[in-house]
């Protein structure tokens, strides 16, 4: 069966559309990060000075993003308060 | 690198995983694969797709039998999570499990070093090679058994114990339960009623030796104390001497009262804090257990007035020495109040200063009126962590059931006794979890709470028949508070029995609180490092009643897994010494944290021996040895060598 | 150095049900109250002083009176000790502390002595009327109205209100020097310039006409528009209209009542009839609005009513309704009727300002503003002195 | 026994223990190891309960880790102790034998557990990202996923309720163990004992109006700080959750939700000083420049070592400050400002920090209540369940073979959670060992034989 | 012929930081390959001359992750392998080998990025050490 149950599944459940909206709207900002990051290292204030996506949803997506490897952390800034956050190699 | 020696012959299989991809993305299998081939003792070497899978075991199991195979090696992923597995897939293909060898290759090779795959496949292939020359040299070890005796001595007669004892013998464990005192039930007897639930403690400890009246495998000795001790786990040999009670059946309880009456001698009664006087002929009440009254020899002047009452009594019995031989030695010794120094809030100075066991036993003796000192008592002042929480003193713990207990013992007053003043002049009340409504029902009915700052305890002066207490209230902006009270209750903590002889009998861990220790409060809460004793109760520290019985009913668990079964299961991986390389010079036994080396006499002299019950297998007696003389099983000092080596090229 | 006095608790329960011994200080109501800040730190420490027995410091507190009772306390205490409750309860304390002729204790604590004191001035004003009533002529005048002067004579009434007057002033006054006593001149620790009295002064006429520190129990950001819209100023506001149409009716009543009760029927937009109306109105409209607040519960201030409370909005309410009815009978020309009522009205009036003016609720009309004015005055003294 | 149908079962065991928290797990291993056939039912992807996602545990600051998974894998690979996880506990009926038919239902994972290597190719693969529960909503996760790194088993699950059906890790799994063809299975276990040990509830703060009501973006839970704090958190530091800021004055609200009648709460949960006072002294140790302020009404630390610990906190500059917080206001930078009344001053107060951490309560887990055949089982006015003879039998419910272990019986710490989970072993033991006996004598209650 | 010219021999223990090693591979944390682990109960139970066996074969340095505080065997691990580290330095100094090559800490069985920094550090210490010798 393998690679084959997922069609199992679309018969038994529909996926709504708030769902779909939601990944969307996800992707969307992960687009925006990648963007904001592309020229260089941020902290999450710039990150989010830049896109206008407000600081709290950046923490959450960067990390987010961290965690997959995506994104690595930097060093601190100068007056100690927010690490620098760039664009992983890979 | 001539000196390592030389493995045997066997004949190796050695299996690599690819985890699908997870170890094959990074590690060149086939390379590898092909590489091991050429080791020495090396039969065959195979890859796998995924070596856990049944149908990959199946194949394993069948090489064994066909090559046949002496050892394996499953280079795979960690063996934290498959060493079970591929242990049972040996044994299945008839292999001592302790000739399998799990090489980790994909938490420590693959996934770590994914970012290098030709340094991941190098270290992958020296892992495995390390794993080889292990296996080479692994011997086949067995589990080890010794036998265990199923019966358990309890030192201590207090609920913890008593309730212990109940359910190890309906587990069918023999039992010895032993109290230095001439009753049972501890300090729970004299408690009166409990918080929360307004049980006596003479009901609880009445119905808890009921049953182990009803249980022939449970042998009580009270008036005895331990005065030596032999043996380990499983096999502990005791002395205890019991002091005779000077009565004896049948002894009426006519006789009895009557015996008491004449008694000549009249000294304080410690079982009410010396409230109120007893004869050297006497009880604690009327259902104690045993239900014998004793005569205090060390004060009774021997004038045989009572023999003539009570027929029971016989001046002529002696102190007796008992053998007893026990699986394990279960200590619930339980605490002392703390006694409060002379002078300390005016105690033993002013004639209103008392104990909260001395109220205790105040409020089980009161009936009617609550008097003291034949003054009626309309108004108490508790004063908190007296003995606890010292800022000086040697106590820096909190004694942790006192805050409950007072402001139980306070509700008391103000419900059957109509005290309406009371005030609680405390460090911070500390009614943990539910207890939180006791204090809630207190306040709402009207006691008054005053907090004094930690290093400036409240004054108590005489103030005519009165207390004056003086406080600086933090509640208050620190204001100074001055009240007079009729009674005023030392709220005193608890301290360790003094047990200096059992302590250094049994060598039982004291932790810096002078509680006994346990291992570890979370892993092992209730073992010690001496395997077989066990603590529970408030030996180990301070506790309320049902948290003494619930760490009772634990040490069964733990204890019935030990015993229950007549004999004890260790893992083979113990230490083990060559009598014919050891010098004895003690540095083993040192190092060892659970006493399990002890010295015997061997033909040439002295030599150290593994006491296999307690030897727990750490290893921490290897690097000490100056003779090497002393190895861990499937750590031997000649695989690890071989593995250094192995690894090294 | 204080003395713990226990039976004190006892003793302030006598003026409301309190459960503030539950209290275990943790703070919450002190820190969630707007109007407390440092210079009056309050609720908690009232509960202390109450459960401590710390009589001289509440005698000396005006705390009490700068509580308007929003509530957030009670609400939100984690013991429900209700402190918002105590507050009230230490106000009818206070009253009855400054109140020298023990009246106010009585009053407070007693139900049968202070119905039986309601009865007995009603009682005195029958008997005033039954004696000495003027002709109660059937006659109307011109107008159609009845000639309420020709039964009860301005002039004469007037005499009584001014005597009325007088004693009411006499105990207020009395009491609130009593008040000041007890606040700021047996206070050691207190040195007042005569000056400040003067210069603080402002706080006394501005707090006596708006009340407002009681909007400074809210504290969300919305604007002032959102806020009308959401009803947070309506308690305010209702108590303003209260307050001021009792203000007006009883300045209108004292002193100007032979412009006030005339028997000419004047057109509705006559100032007199306005004001009137707008008293009449305001007390009305505020009666009924306190009492179904009082009776539903639903807020935190009108849970707990005290049997005052009930007889001051009772009396009020009668004062206010039999005063309609006479308007209404004499401007519609029923002679009997009028008078009947008229004397009913005066029967009700009397006992509430009599009782309530001086020695309880009513009385509050000018503690509050007399205590804002005498804080102030400490604070300012007391700022004076640490400036040196 | 076993009579398989498609997707239910009927098995026989000793001993069914609800919940594989530490308390489940040291009452299963006790259990197991005196020869009893237990099985464990786990609500969650993982059994460890809290513990295994707690950083280091007072008063001895030993690793949570260190001591949970060492349990977690004995109990995992105990040849007596079957493991159930995804599982709830939907029905339990009595029998005329003093049985006990507990019937669980696993939810699909829909992932094959035989086949799963936990390597996370589907977790890579997967674009969806939803908050991470076990990282309290701190960072995101996807929805094919391991639930944490530790975690027992440590097999890939679907969170199909957020999943786009979109295939992705079907085809990034190797041995093809993603099977979205997996049913809900049932399960009838007769037992002859019972332990509920189903642990508590966080209280949830964001009823606090007062405190932001959840609003406050760098006003978190203590569970929140205490991921921070592992090993495996999810910001690798400490860090302001409104804006990623390295905090420097950390604040600690104790009481949230406990001791307090306005929530229906009033009954202390026993363990939030302690925590707090431990994750303040981690945090010194992770933020050296911060400072840390716990403000509380009592201070708790009744335990063996605990006021030593507090002690020790003291001395390491941590400040600890009487009077409970009355407001918390959020200024423009993401600051806070707390309002109190210092008690020892009497002065009402206003501190600012640039992170509150709200210690928030336990509560009673109230899923029990919603097992059909428990109706009769008695709780405690806080919804815990009731101990009939606190005294003699702690840890035992009203309804015979029935017991409790840990945090279901009411607040407690670690220590006491695995004293009582000894304790209850001890009882079942001699529960299941006189079952015959004893237990059909004691059939007198008619009621639960229906 | 290896690959790794600064080869560090590591020991770490079964229940504490043999699973924090494991854990930086599965959070895919890098550490050099160099770094080779032999499993032991305990970390009190490494034997000085197993060091000194292992900078005879050619290891260029040794590391000890040891179980600190969380040792399910006892607090007195901690003094016990600081003595082995103490020994070993001693024997050590008589052979020449500078004692930086023998290093330690203590590493709990979730301190997968502790184990990481290490390694990373106690690598490039011995690379730089070998570099000036040269």
């Amino acid at each position: 069966m393998a690679g084959k149950t997922i069609e199992i599944i679309k018969t038994k459940r529909k996926v709504p559309e708030a769902l779909r909206q939601r990944h969307k709207e996800y992707l969307g900002l992960r687009k925006k990060i990648r963007e904001a990051l592309a020229d260089g290292e941020a902290t999450i204030p710039q990150i989010s000075q830049k896109t206008g996506i407000p600081a709290d949803q950046v923490v959450f997506l960067v990390m987010t993003l961290r965690k997959y490897d995506e994104i690595v952390a930097g060093d601190m800034d100068d007056m100690d308060e927010y690490y620098y956050y760039k664009l992983s190699e890979k | 690198m001539s000196k390592e020696p030389e493995s045997k012959e066997k004949r190796i299989g050695v299996y690599i995983c690819r985890c699908g991809s997870n170890i094959a993305d990074y590690v060149d299998v086939e390379k590898v694969c092909t590489e091991i081939k050429n080791e020495k003792n090396v039969r065959l070497s195979r890859v796998m797709m995924f070596a856990c899978a049944d149908s990959s075991q199946k194949d394993i199991i069948a090489d064994i039998r066909n090559e046949p195979l002496d050892a394996i090696v499953v280079a795979s992923c960690s063996p934290k999570l498959h060493l079970h597995t591929f242990r049972a897939v040996a044994e299945r293909g008839g292999l001592n499990p302790f000739n399998y060898v799990q090489v980790n290759i994909r938490e420590q090779s693959s996934w770590a070093h994914s970012d290098h795959p030709d340094q991941a496949t190098e270290k992958a292939l020296d892992l495995i090679k390390a794993g080889i020359a292990r296996v080479s040299l692994s011997e086949p070890l067995n589990p080890i058994t010794i036998p265990a005796e199923n019966s358990v001595l309890i030192l201590g007669a207090g609920v913890a114990g008593m309730r212990s004892a109940i359910e190890l013998a309906d587990l069918g464990s023999q039992v010895y339960l032993v109290d230095r005192e001439f009753f049972v039930g501890g300090r729970v007897a004299q408690w009166g009623k409990m918080a929360t639930t307004d049980q006596t403690g003479e009901e609880l400890v009445k119905s808890l030796y009921q049953q182990i009246r009803n249980r022939r495998n449970i042998k009580v000795y009270t008036g005895a104390h331990v005065i030596s001790s032999k043996g380990s786990i499983g096999n502990f040999d005791v002395q205890i001497k019991v002091i005779p009670r000077y009565v004896e059946p049948p002894c009426d309880p006519e006789g009895f009262s009557k015996a008491m009456e004449a008694c000549p001698v009249t000294v304080d009664d410690e079982f009410n804090f010396g409230l109120t006087k007893r004869k050297a002929i006497f009880h604690n009440f009327r259902s104690e257990f045993p239900a014998f009254p004793v005569i205090d020899m060390a004060v009774c002047t021997r004038c045989g007035i009572c023999a003539r009452y009570c027929q029971g009594i016989n001046l002529d019995q002696k102190e007796e020495i008992v053998q007893i031989h026990a699986g394990t030695i279960f200590l619930a010794t339980g605490f002392n109040p703390y006694e409060p120094r002379k002078g300390e809030f005016g105690y033993g100075q002013l004639p209103n200063v008392i104990s909260l066991q001395q109220l205790k036993r105040l409020l089980e003796l009161t009936t009617g009126e609550f008097r003291f000192r034949d003054k009626k008592i309309g108004s108490v002042a508790f004063i908190y962590c007296v003995g606890s929480r010292q800022m000086d003193g040697d106590n820096k713990y909190c004694s942790r059931y006192c805050c409950t207990s007072a402001i139980h013992a306070a509700l008391q007053l103000r419900q059957e006794f109509h005290v309406s003043n009371i005030y609680h002049l405390n460090k911070g009340i500390r009614t943990y979890g539910k207890q939180e409504i006791l204090y809630e029902q207190s306040s709402r009915a009207g006691d008054i709470y005053l907090q004094f700052i930690e290093d400036e305890p409240p004054v108590v002066e005489a103030n005519g028949e009165k207390a004056r207490l003086t406080i600086n209230d933090i509640l208050s902006d620190k204001h100074e508070i001055s009240l007079l009270a009729d009674l005023v209750v030392l709220v005193t903590g608890m301290v360790p029995r003094e047990n200096n002889d059992l302590n250094r009998i049994l060598k039982v861990p004291i932790g810096k609180d002078k509680f006994y220790n346990e291992i570890h409060p979370k892993l092992r809460p209730v073992e010690t490092v001496i395997d077989g004793l066990v603590i529970s109760g408030c030996c180990q520290g301070p506790r309320n009643i049902h948290e003494s019985v619930g760490s009772a009913l634990a040490e069964v668990a733990k204890v019935y897994n030990v015993i229950n079964k007549g004999e004890i299961q260790l893992e083979p991986t113990l230490a083990v010494v060559d009598p014919a390389v050891c010098e004895w010079c003690g540095k083993c036994a040192e190092a060892c944290p659970f006493d399990a080396i002890e010295k015997v006499q061997a033909e040439k002299g002295w030599v150290a021996q593994v006491i296999e019950g307690n030897c727990k297998g750490c290893g921490m007696c290897t690097p000490v040895c100056p003779t090497n003389a002393i190895d861990i099983k499937g750590y031997s000092n000649r695989e690890i060598r071989s593995m250094i080596v192995a690894m090294s090229a | 150095m204080s003395e713990l006095d226990p039976k004190f608790a006892r003793e302030i329960l006598k003026f409301g049900d309190g459960t503030f011994s539950a209290c275990y200080n943790c703070g919450n109501c002190t820190a969630v109250c707007n109007l407390a800040n440092n210079d009056n730190t309050f609720p908690r420490r009232l509960i202390r002083f109450s459960v401590l027995g710390l009589k001289d410091q509440i005698d000396a507190s005006l705390d009490p009176w700068l509580c308007y009772y929003c509530g957030d306390c009670s609400t939100t205490c984690p013991r429900n000790a209700n402190p918002g409750d105590l507050m009230m309860t230490l106000r009818r304390y206070l009253s009855s502390s400054y109140d020298w002729t023990g009246l106010a204790r009585k009053f407070y604590t007693s139900k049968v002595f202070e119905l039986t004191a309601i009865f007995i001035l009603a009682l005195f004003i029958l008997l005033l009327f039954v004696f000495f009533h003027g002709p109660m002529t059937t006659e109307l005048t011109p107008d159609g109205g009845v000639q309420l002067n020709t039964f009860a004579p301005w002039k004469t009434i007037e005499a009584g209100d001014w005597i009325m007057a007088g004693f009411l002033s006499f105990f207020l006054l009395s009491n609130i020097f009593n008040m000041y006593l007890k606040v700021i001149w047996r206070r050691k620790d207190l040195k007042i310039p005569v000056s400040l009295y003067f210069s603080e002064l402002r706080h006394l006429i501005i707090h006596f006409f708006s009340q407002w520190r009681f909007s400074d129990c809210e504290t969300n950001q919305d604007s002032f528009f959102t806020k009308v819209k959401n009803g947070e100023y309506t308690y305010w506001f209702v108590h303003f209209l209260l307050m001021s149409s009792y203000v007006l009716l009883f300045t209108m009543i004292v002193g100007f009542l032979y412009w006030f009760q005339t028997d000419e029927i004047h057109p509705w937009w006559h100032p007199q009839r306005l004001l009137g109306y707008y008293s009449t109105f305001g007390l009305l409209l505020g009666t009924i609005y306190f009492i179904v607040l009082r009776i539903k519960k639903q807020n935190e201030k009108s849970k707990n009513s005290h049997y005052t409370d009930w007889t001051f909005l009772t009396l009020l309410f009668l004062t206010t309704l039999t005063g309609i009815l006479v308007h209404l009978f004499r401007i519609g020309g029923l002679p009997m009727a009028t008078y009947y009522m008229y004397v009913l009205h005066l029967m009700i009036l009397f006992p509430m300002l009599m009782i309530e003016v001086p020695f309880s609720k009513w009385s509050h009309l000018a503690y509050r503003p007399f205590a804002i004015y005498f804080s102030n005055v400490i604070m300012a003294a007391q700022q004076k002195t640490s400036q040196k | 026994m076993e009579q398989n149908m498609k997707n239910s079962s009927v098995k026989v065991a000793d001993t069914l223990i609800l919940g594989g928290g530490i308390a489940g797990l040291e009452a299963a291993l006790n259990l197991a190891n005196t020869g009893h056939q237990v099985v464990i039912v786990e609500k969650d992807l993982s059994i460890g309960g809290r513990m295994i996602h707690l950083s280091k545990v007072f008063p001895t600051l030993d690793c949570s880790a260190c001591i949970t998974t060492p349990k977690v894998s004995e109990a995992s690979r105990h040849p007596g102790i079957h493991i159930q996880v995804n599982t709830g506990a939907k029905k339990l009926a009595f029998d005329a034998k003093g049985h006990w038919h507990v019937h669980v239902q696993t939810e699909p994972r829909f992932v094959n557990e035989s086949l799963c290597t936990g390597c996370q190719d589907c977790e890579r693969a997967c674009p969806v990202v939803v908050k991470d529960e076990y990282q309290y909503n701190l960072v995101g996760r996807k929805v094919a996923y391991i639930p944490f790194s530790i975690a027992s088993p440590r097999i890939a699950a679907i969170d199909i309720e957020n999943c786009i059906l979109c295939g992705a890790c079907e085809k990034a799994c190797v041995p093809g163990a993603i099977d979205f063809s997996q049913e809900p299975v049932q399960t009838e276990w007769i037992v002859k004992s019972v332990i509920i040990a189903s642990g508590f509830t966080l209280f949830d703060p964001d009823q606090i109006e007062r405190y932001g009501g959840g609003k406050f973006k760098n006003v978190v839970t203590a569970m929140q700080m205490e991921r921070q704090l592992v090993p495996t958190r999810p910001f690798n530091t400490v860090l302001r959750p409104g804006d990623g800021k390295i905090p420097d004055k950390v604040a600690y609200v104790l009481c949230a939700g406990s001791r307090d009648g306005t929530v229906g709460n009033p009954i202390c949960s026993q363990i939030c000083c302690m925590y707090s006072i431990k994750q303040a002294q981690l945090i010194l140790g992770a933020l050296p420049m911060a400072d840390v302020t716990v403000y509380y009404l009592h201070i708790r630390s009744f335990g063996k070592g605990f006021d030593e610990f507090y002690q020790q906190a003291k001395k390491m500059d941590v400040s600890f400050i009487k009077g409970k917080i009355g407001k918390i206001s959020e200024l423009e930078n993401g600051d806070l400002m707390l309002r109190y009344e210092d008690i020892a001053s009497g002065k009402i107060k206003e501190a600012k920090h640039d992170m509150v951490v709200l210690s928030v309560g336990i509560l009673a887990n109230r899923d029990i209540e919603k097992i059909s055949g428990l109706e009769n089982l008695e709780l405690d006015p806080f919804h815990y369940l009731k101990q009939r003879q606190e005294m003699s039998n702690p840890f035992k419910t009203n309804l015979p073979g029935i017991f409790m272990a840990g945090t279901a019986s009411g607040p407690m710490d670690i220590p006491d959670s695995i004293l009582s989970a000894g304790a209850v072993s001890a009882m079942v033991t001699k529960y299941n060992k006189g079952f015959v006996e004893s237990i059909i004598n004691s059939l007198t209650i008619s009621s639960w034989n229906e | 012929m290896s690959t790794f010219p600064h080869k560090i021999l590591v020991f770490s223990t079964e229940k504490i930081s043999d699973p924090a090693i494991d854990l930086a591979g599965l959070m895919k944390l890098h550490y050099p390959a160099a770094a080779h682990v032999i499993v032991l109960p305990c970390s009190s139970a490494v034997r000085p001359e197993w060091i000194m066996l292992a900078f005879e074969t050619g290891y260029a340095g040794v590391f000890i992750a040891a179980d600190g505080s969380d040792c399910p065997y006892g607090e007195s691990c901690i003094t016990k392998t600081a003595k082995i580290v103490e020994r070993t330095h001693l024997l050590m100094k008589a052979k020449g080998i500078t004692t930086n090559r023998l290093q330690m800490a203590a590493v709990c069985s979730v301190c997968a990025e502790l184990f990481v920094r290490q390694m990373t550090l106690f690598s490039e210490e011995l690379s730089l050490a070998t570099t000036n010798a040269d």
